[in-house]
């Protein structure tokens, strides 16, 4: 086991440093001028190009690619051009606000999408399953904006106005009097706060796997050891549950890996919705701003989430398969 | 031939499914006992029934698409299996009646070890602590002729070749000695020197245990090895029965004969073989009267009309044949071999 | 029902007798066009007429209207004629892949929505109520509410979101289907390439497809979109175009991988064909399927990643009416004015859905491990 | 058929030259020598460890020799994973061998351009064993042989050649108008018609017949049979008939050779193996056949071999059949040292150190 996350470990080494030159010549062969925003139609040339030296733009490409590398891994991403502080340091400061904000949906999609997902494979031609399975291709059909924007307007502003007993706030990850509260007040606060943008972004996700939940369910309950199972005389709860979930969940393991990219793009919606303050949000900011350290810098630590949980997957699942295991 | 009493009676059995292009009448009015230490066979081609007859027996055809209709009875003991409430029938499962199937390989669950998979059924109807099954198991593993069986307990399928998870399989159908054994294809998966371990093995525990063995096969090698009587079936209903002695030396049906005359026997290689012609009908349109009648070298026109009931070739009421012939000519067809 | 009653019904109600005969794929779809194009004629007629001389999506739409009665016309009158469809030749796959379609009512209905969504994308011009750019007063007509005069409400610029929605159709669809038609190619030649030659080859594009995949896809159309200074429909197709194959790519070697193990391969090859042909005759074909099904549910993927993106400001900007900007464009009014925002997510929602089930309804027709 | 023995009293049986002695022994050298097989080896790798570099190998094929002659059919039995249908696929060059020489009809494939190996393909084919997959499911059965005329240039005009198509199809007992169906619409048994009709459209004179008859239900089994042997009569065929069903390999070959894992260990004609099995494999094979011939009295004793086929990927060093041998008289030197094949009997070669037991009662 220990070989295999070596083995895995090791192969993601050259992955992400693929990903890391393919982020910096997309970001850098990009037209566009980044001192553009610093400067006035005024400025001398002589500042111009102090600006560009100031910026380390001066270099050839391949000579800032190699010095970008190499303060790479010293963990150092250079300086935001226009927040004047290093990359590093803003990341640290969102990167917790993103990683709540996804881990919550990630964790409830998954545990919806399962739950429905075997309820509707154990009840399949039911009223229930298909009910279930059009209202899940609606979800999953959905543009995760468009969904937090109706969820907004139903249970913030709505519940405002039609006066429901609960109401949501609509962005932000923290009340503004935060600091005064109680931290019993605060802990429901907090999740006040997380509740319309981690179940905006984790319904979409949460159809999907309940589809494919289902479909790997019914594959599995068609297969000759679950004939073996109810052969030997057990019940048809230990039939699902011992034998068949397990079987089952092992493809829904990938699912993981599988859509961590569409959670993070998720996040992008879903923070600029909400205005909270996390990477998605920094980076879309950034671009606009042509902010090009942080555009990097933000990117990477995306890929490298992909990849570290493309990674975790793999490790799940060789250890619920035992099929995979190398020892 | 010994009379035993009969544990397993099959009456008028009919299994259908409900497909895109009919009802497929995969089983069509089967009837058969098997006696208490006895070994019965059901051989036939693919799509002749067979399998769905076992598995009808435990119930274990998914439904839908296929049921079982009205009518038809398996007493168990005198037991009626079709009128059993679930968890009746449960108890019977893998308790007093259980089965093994044909791909070893495909029939245990990957996730789970072997031992896991033994411990199941001696828990449940034996009501065994965890470590007197495991024991039980263990002991199990080493009467089916498995080696070191205190590792391979612990072993999960994949690590173990097919044979060896056959054996496997065997055991957990033996860990609650059950009263009637059905081996579906047992050997089919597996190459001719594990298949001989295999057979050798069920006929020594059938004679240590006395359960009956019902023996569902495409192999009549397999069934001269080790079966007492055979039931021949084709399109979904029985052609004939008898002894396994009588079947293979005196068939009496066209299509046993058929099917005899086109295995490749030993010796002569420059006699033709003489197959059946033609291919197996569908099951959604079986032809009317004898289902064999389009490729039977003996058909007359009363065979497309209707087709009698299994027609006894003697006094003894255990030779049957459904065949025109048989019952008008009042003995045996003119051999085709 | 006699032939000949038959015949004239199907020329006065082209559709209506395959409809009657339970054949409500077919016979629904050329009725309804036959029914609502000859309803369009008779209310637009001016504006149908005057389409010949006008801009080029006007000539079109009105073209799209004389091609659709005379499809369904022709198809029907064709049908009833030549009863049953009698075949003297074999049933291909493609024949049993279309007949399990037609039992799957859902999918079908989801198709009549896509075809549908294109017509009425084709038509816009004709049937628009107002023009999606023109403003009405903004002291009478600013964010008006659905009904009346105008039926879906108008936006913040009194502008009609009814036709807004409309026209953004067009945007969406062409964009969704140009861009998969571009992914598509790119990866179901890469995929085969890669998967039928293996070595090195295989190594180096499948690594390039991880990374790719890696990237969270917004994300990279994100930095692309924005620093090539992308507004246009083109520029915006292309990205999304070759932002997307990888994962067709992958799906195509897959397939070819385990075709490549098939018997009838290894026949071919004993037979001493060409590489070149049991790659386009043997392996091509047998992947088709699979590609026609990815390519369906990325239509629905594509036009919801677009929508993202002008959402974000980063696709289409907004004078130009495409559904994204449009729920943007709603995002500060959703207090006032909620239309804004929630009619152009419907209208993705709807297409997206539709397109879905239509995929999903190809990939169970053919899927081979449901026959023999 | 004639055997030559030029070599067979060669008292140093086990030299390196053996192998080409003992194919000596079983193919006369000579012009009605189609197919001459040396020493062939195929080992797959085994892709494993951090880079998906190669650790080990299946020895798949280890050495097998043998020669065919023009007309007559030579068996191949053995168990699954034994090598034999990979035997069938190297000497067709369908898989790259790891070594030997394969010379056919005097020409070595290894030595072949393009031109050449297209034209062995026209006189070499092969019949698989799936019925299911051998097709393509998306062409006409008259599309696909059709095909197979137009890449030869068989036929001058498409009249021609839809001639040709219903020419073949009743060869294999089909009829014309099941030209236009697709694969889909035939039964197993159809199939692997169509599959033969494929192979002959080539006009080959060499047939791979890889489990041709093993996915079939038996009634249909020897329909199939009879058609192959009926061909091989009117065409001249020769066959390589790979299978594991021994009896009927015993039924449809003229010689057979057995093979374990990855070797012949044993080669005669088919009536002198049968009844005369010298190595104690075949021995334990044949006697675990089952034996339905209830009119032959009493059944024999049988041997019952224990355990399974050792790994291809670490065969043993010595005999491969060491560890399951029930010879009473195997001792270190099976252990250590691997048999070559050595004529044991007239035309009758076996890969065992030991002297045959006398047969009890056999």
């Amino acid at each position: 086991m220990r070989t295999f996350i070596a083995r895995r470990l090791l192969g993601a080494i050259p992955l992400v440093l693929g990903i890391a030159t393919l982020i910096f010549f997309v970001v850098n062969l990009a037209p566009g001028d980044p001192t553009a925003r610093f400067l006035n139609p005024n400025t001398s040339p002589e500042a111009q190009e102090q600006v560009r030296v100031n910026l380390g733009l001066d270099q050839p490409l391949p000579i800032r690619y190699v010095r970008w590398l190499g303060a790479l891994a010293k963990g150092d991403l250079g300086d935001s051009f226009s927040h004047n502080r290093p990359v590093v340091d803003i990341i640290q400061e969102l990167l917790p606000n993103t990683l709540l904000l996804s881990f919550s949906a990630i964790g409830l999609a998954f545990i919806l999408g399962i739950l429905l997902g075997i309820l509707q494979a154990v009840r399949q031609y039911s009223l229930l399953d298909s009910i279930a399975s059009m209202v899940g291709l609606f979800f999953y059909s959905m543009p995760s904006f468009w969904l937090a924007l109706m969820m907004v307007l139903l249970f913030s502003y709505g519940a405002n106005v039609w006066d429901w007993p609960i109401q949501f706030p609509a962005s932000d990850v923290q009340d503004i009097e935060y600091a005064f509260f109680s931290p019993v007040e605060k802990v429901q606060d907090r999740l006040m706060h997380l509740t319309l943008p981690a179940t905006s972004l984790a319904l979409v996700l949460a159809a999907g796997i309940a589809r494919f939940t289902r479909a790997s369910m019914l594959d599995v309950i068609r297969q000759d050891f679950i004939r073996t199972a109810r052969a030997k005389g057990l019940s048809e709860p230990v039939v699902i549950f011992r034998h068949a979930l397990r079987n089952a969940l092992i493809p829904v393991i990938t699912l993981v890996g599988l859509y961590l990219p569409f959670l993070f793009s998720g996040t992008v919606f879903i923070e600029t919705v909400f205005a909270w303050p996390g990477m998605g949000k920094l980076v879309v900011d950034s671009i606009l701003e042509r902010d090009y350290p942080v555009v990097m810098g933000g990117t990477l630590v995306f890929a490298v989430m992909v990849v570290v949980g493309n990674l975790v997957s793999d490790v799940l699942y060789a250890v619920v398969d035992p099929r995979i295991r190398h020892d | 031939m010994t009379t035993r009493p009969d544990l397993l009676v099959v009456t008028d059995l009919r299994t259908h499914f409900t497909t895109e292009v009919g009802v497929a009448r995969a089983v069509d009015g089967v009837s058969f006992q098997v006696g208490m230490g006895e070994t019965l066979g059901i051989v036939g081609e693919s799509g002749c029934g067979k399998t769905v007859t076992a598995l009808s027996i435990l119930q274990l055809i998914p439904s839908p698409p296929g049921e079982i209709l009205k009518g038809s009875s398996i007493l168990f003991d005198g037991e009626e299996l079709l009128k059993a409430a679930p968890a009746r029938l449960r108890e019977i499962r893998g308790n007093d009646i259980s089965m093994i199937f044909q791909e070893p390989m495909t029939s245990l669950n990957p996730v789970l070890k072997v031992g896991h998979q033994i411990e199941e059924a001696l828990r449940l109807h034996r009501g065994l602590s965890k470590s007197e099954a495991r024991s039980a198991g263990v002991a199990l593993l080493a009467e089916v002729g498995i080696s070191d069986p205190e590792e391979r307990y612990d072993c999960y399928p994949h690590h173990l070749s097919g044979g060896m998870l056959q054996r496997i399989m065997i055991a957990i159908a033996l860990s609650c000695e059950p009263r009637v054994l059905i081996a579906d294809e047992p050997t089919t998966a597996l190459d001719v020197t594990v298949q001989a371990q295999i057979l050798d093995l069920l006929a020594k525990l059938q004679d240590r245990h006395g359960m009956a063995l019902l023996l569902i096969t495409h192999d009549l090698g397999v069934i001269a090895e080790v079966c007492d009587r055979v039931v021949v079936m084709y399109g979904g209903q029985i052609v004939e029965t008898g002894t396994t002695q009588d079947i293979l030396t005196r068939p009496e049906h066209p299509y046993t004969q058929g099917l005899l005359a086109s295995l490749p026997g030993s010796g002569d290689r420059d006699v033709r073989l003489n197959p059946i012609p033609g291919t197996v009908p569908s099951p959604v349109n079986w032809p009317a009267g004898c289902r064999f009648r389009d490729r039977c070298p003996v058909a007359e026109e009363r065979c497309a009309e209707s087709v009698p009931e299994l027609l006894p070739l003697s006094e003894e009421t255990t030779r049957l044949a459904r065949c025109w012939r048989v019952g008008s000519i009042g003995g045996p067809v003119e051999g085709s071999t | 029902m006699t032939d000949r009653r038959r015949v004239i019904l199907s020329a006065l109600l082209p559709g209506f007798p395959q409809l009657a005969a339970g054949r409500w794929g077919g016979g629904g779809l050329s009725l309804t066009v036959w029914l609502a194009f000859v309803g369009l004629l008779l209310t637009r007629w001016a504006r149908f007429a005057a389409g010949w001389g006008g801009p080029l999506d006007h000539k079109i739409a009105s073209l799209t209207v004389v091609a659709g009665l005379i499809g369904a016309w022709g198809w029907s009158l064709y049908d009833v004629s030549n009863p049953g469809g009698v075949k003297q030749s074999g049933v291909s796959q493609w024949s049993l892949a279309a007949r399990a379609f037609r039992k799957n009512r859902i999918a079908v209905a989801g198709v009549l929505v896509v075809v549908w969504v294109y017509l009425i994308a084709l038509v816009t011009p004709l049937i628009a109520p107002h023009d999606p750019a023109a403003q009405a007063s903004l002291l009478t007509a600013r964010m008006v509410g659905p009904g009346g005069e105008f039926v879906l409400g108008t936006d913040d610029l009194a502008r009609d979101v009814l036709s807004r929605i409309l026209y953004g159709a067009r945007i969406s669809l062409s964009i969704g289907f140009v861009a998969v038609g571009i992914s598509v190619t790119i990866g179901t030649l890469v995929g085969a390439v890669s998967g039928y030659l293996g070595g090195w080859v295989d190594t180096v594009l499948m690594r390039f497809v991880d990374m790719v995949i890696s990237f969270p896809r917004l994300v990279l159309l994100i930095s692309l979109s924005a620093l090539f200074d992308t507004n246009s429909i083109l520029m915006i197709t292309v990205v999304l175009g070759f932002t997307q194959w990888p994962g067709t790519a992958r799906v195509v070697r897959g397939d070819v991988l385990s075709l490549r193990e098939r018997e009838f391969i290894e026949a071919s090859r004993a037979l001493g064909f060409s590489r070149r042909r049991i790659i386009l005759r043997h392996v091509i074909p047998n992947v088709l399927s699979s590609v026609i099904v990815v390519a369906t549910l990325a239509i629905g993927n594509v036009i919801v990643l677009e929508a993202g993106l002008s959402f974000l400001g980063l696709g289409l900007l907004p004078p130009t009416p495409s559904w994204g900007s449009m729920v943007a464009g709603g995002r500060d009014q959703l207090l006032g004015a909620w239309w804004m925002s929630t009619f152009p997510g419907l209208a993705i929602v709807l297409t997206v859905v539709a397109f879905n089930l239509a995929g999903e309804g190809l990939r169970d027709a053919l899927d081979p491990r449901l026959r023999t | 058929m004639t055997f030559d023995a030029e070599v067979a009293s060669d008292a140093d049986g086990k030299s390196d030259v053996d192998a080409k002695s003992f194919a000596g022994v079983n193919g006369g050298s000579g012009a009605d020598v189609l197919f001459d097989v040396q020493e062939l080896r195929k080992y797959f790798p085994v892709p494993r460890g951090v880079f998906g570099r190669s650790v080990g190998q299946v020895r798949a094929v280890d050495g097998v020799s043998f020669r065919l002659h023009r007309g007559e059919t030579l068996g191949l039995v053995g168990e699954s994973g034994c090598g034999k249908s990979t035997t069938g696929r190297a000497i067709l060059h369908l898989i790259e061998p790891t070594s030997g020489r394969l010379v056919y009809d005097r020409q070595d494939l290894a030595e072949l351009d393009r031109a050449q190996i297209r034209e062995f393909r026209r006189r070499a084919q092969i019949v698989f064993q799936d019925p299911f997959g051998s097709l393509n499911p998306r062409m006409t059965v008259g599309g696909m042989l059709s095909e197979v005329l137009k890449v030869h240039r068989i036929g001058e005009t498409g009249a021609d050649r839809s001639g040709r198509v219903q020419e073949l199809l009743e060869m294999v007992g089909l009829h014309a108008e099941h030209a236009g169906r697709y694969p889909h619409e035939f039964s197993g048994g159809q199939r692997q018609r169509i599959g033969i009709a494929r192979a002959l459209a080539v006009e080959p004179e060499f047939i791979v017949c890889d489990e041709p008859v093993s996915a079939l239900d038996v009634s249909v089994q020897a329909q199939v049979i009879n058609l192959l042997r009926d061909l091989q009569k009117d065409l001249g065929l020769t066959y390589l008939f790979i299978a594991h069903d021994l009896a009927v390999v015993e039924y449809v070959s003229d010689r057979v050779a057995v093979m374990y894992l990855g070797k012949i260990v044993e080669m005669a004609e088919a009536e002198e193996l049968y009844g005369n099995p010298l190595h104690p494999y075949t021995r334990a094979l044949l006697s675990a056949a089952p034996d339905r011939d209830l009119k032959a009295g009493p059944r024999r004793e049988r041997i019952r071999l224990s355990g399974d086929v050792p790994s291809p990927i670490r065969p043993p060093s010595g005999c491969p059949f060491f560890a399951r041998c029930p010879h009473p008289g195997k001792d270190e030197e099976c252990e250590t040292a691997s048999p070559l094949l050595e004529e044991k009997g007239p035309n009758h070669v076996a890969a065992c150190c030991k002297d045959p037991l006398p047969r009890d009662g056999g």
